[in-house]
């Protein structure tokens, strides 16, 4: 399946885009999601690294599965406030 | 109200939003752009934020507040966009009976803001340099 | 800015009067009028002082403050006179460069001015009386 | 000497008045007020007793002695804020 992640600060800067597409395999989690980044976007790898993943706008852990209609995003340490 | 605006931070509406005859105290916090970061330089800051996510968090936070705290009404708001110095880039507002709870749920939450919710911040450095922020990294 | 005022509390020039291109945070505490207490209603509020001495003490509170916090700016505002619910009585504002001892300036400083500024309130019940509050006494 | 004592809130509505005046012996102190306070201004005996008076808008200990030319304030529990 085609998971679509909306980038943001320094990781769209880093990709010059503001999401990326990668292919995963049906039931694939967000681990596999990381590994996916790094292969096929090399540039992000240093921010897939320390990155937090969004799924539905909730903070996934690394074994959270995806779905094709899930909305991803992939989360740089926040610097709000 | 939990709001993202783009433009200046509009103080009398934020707290006429926590007044209420319950409350006998409100706390206000407002983060201001600040000139010097360790002894850097900054001219203005932009902000970005997922906005769908960071409205959902900021909501969620402000109903974990009001279940540890009295909180007879609460405000998250935070401006996106260009900043200059001294302006105010989010303001948190609680109300409470007494005054003690809402010193401590608004500290509560703009700290709680800081770890949990997606925006960040660009400094823009006096020496012509920009900088995403992103605590932890090697960049920031 | 410490100052005691006949009428509303202006927000807006207070947090101006604390703003700084050295502070990263905006602490403002205001209180406001509840309408009940200890389940008895208040419909308003009479505030008397002893306005030089009030004032020399509120001056003398925000120095103590001064040497105890790195504080940027830092304002004092009582109103006294005729209140109605939810309108405000006071107003401390402090900037800090970072926002933790902004929440404890604050905190210590509206603390003390209650302890010690010579600032005393009216209760006028719903019931029809109205009573000075001297905490401590046993009318109060 | 003649010393004047402004008064507030309860203690002013009690007293009737803005302010009283008993006569203390030169180098009367705090402690001598009160007393003479109390004697004089009988309606004012329960706000002498939880009061604490200010001499130049400082707050005084019944030790600190009066001179003619103070400025003296009772000041009941105060409730500021």
């Amino acid at each position: 399946m085609k998971v679509n992640v909306q980038l943001f600060a320094a990781a769209r800067d880093a990709a010059g885009t503001k999401s990326v597409s990668v292919l995963l395999h049906n039931h694939g989690t967000v681990r596999d999601l990381r590994a996916a980044l790094i292969q096929d976007y090399p540039q992000l790898a240093a921010w897939v690294g320390i990155a937090r993943f969004a799924v539905n706008m909730e903070y996934a852990i690394d074994d959270t599965a995806l779905s094709l209609s899930d909305d991803v995003a992939m989360i740089p340490p926040v610097s709000g406030g | 109200m939990i709001t993202i605006v783009e433009n200046s931070i509009d103080l009398d509406s934020v707290v006429r939003s926590v007044e209420d005859p319950a409350a006998g105290g409100v706390v206000l916090f407002l983060g201001t752009t600040r000139q010097f970061t360790r002894g850097r330089e900054t001219l203005s800051l932009d902000y970005d934020c997922y906005r769908e996510m960071a409205l959902a968090k900021m909501e969620q936070l402000a109903e974990q507040a009001r279940q540890r705290w009295p909180i007879v009404r609460c405000s998250l708001v935070h401006r996106i966009g260009h900043l200059g110095l001294t302006e105010a880039s989010v303001a948190v507002a609680v109300s409470t009976p007494h005054r003690a709870d809402a010193f401590d749920a608004a500290e509560w939450l703009i700290d709680e803001l800081k770890k949990s919710v997606p925006i960040w911040k660009k400094e823009n450095w006096a020496d012509g340099t920009s900088q995403w922020v992103h605590p932890g990294s090697e960049s920031s």
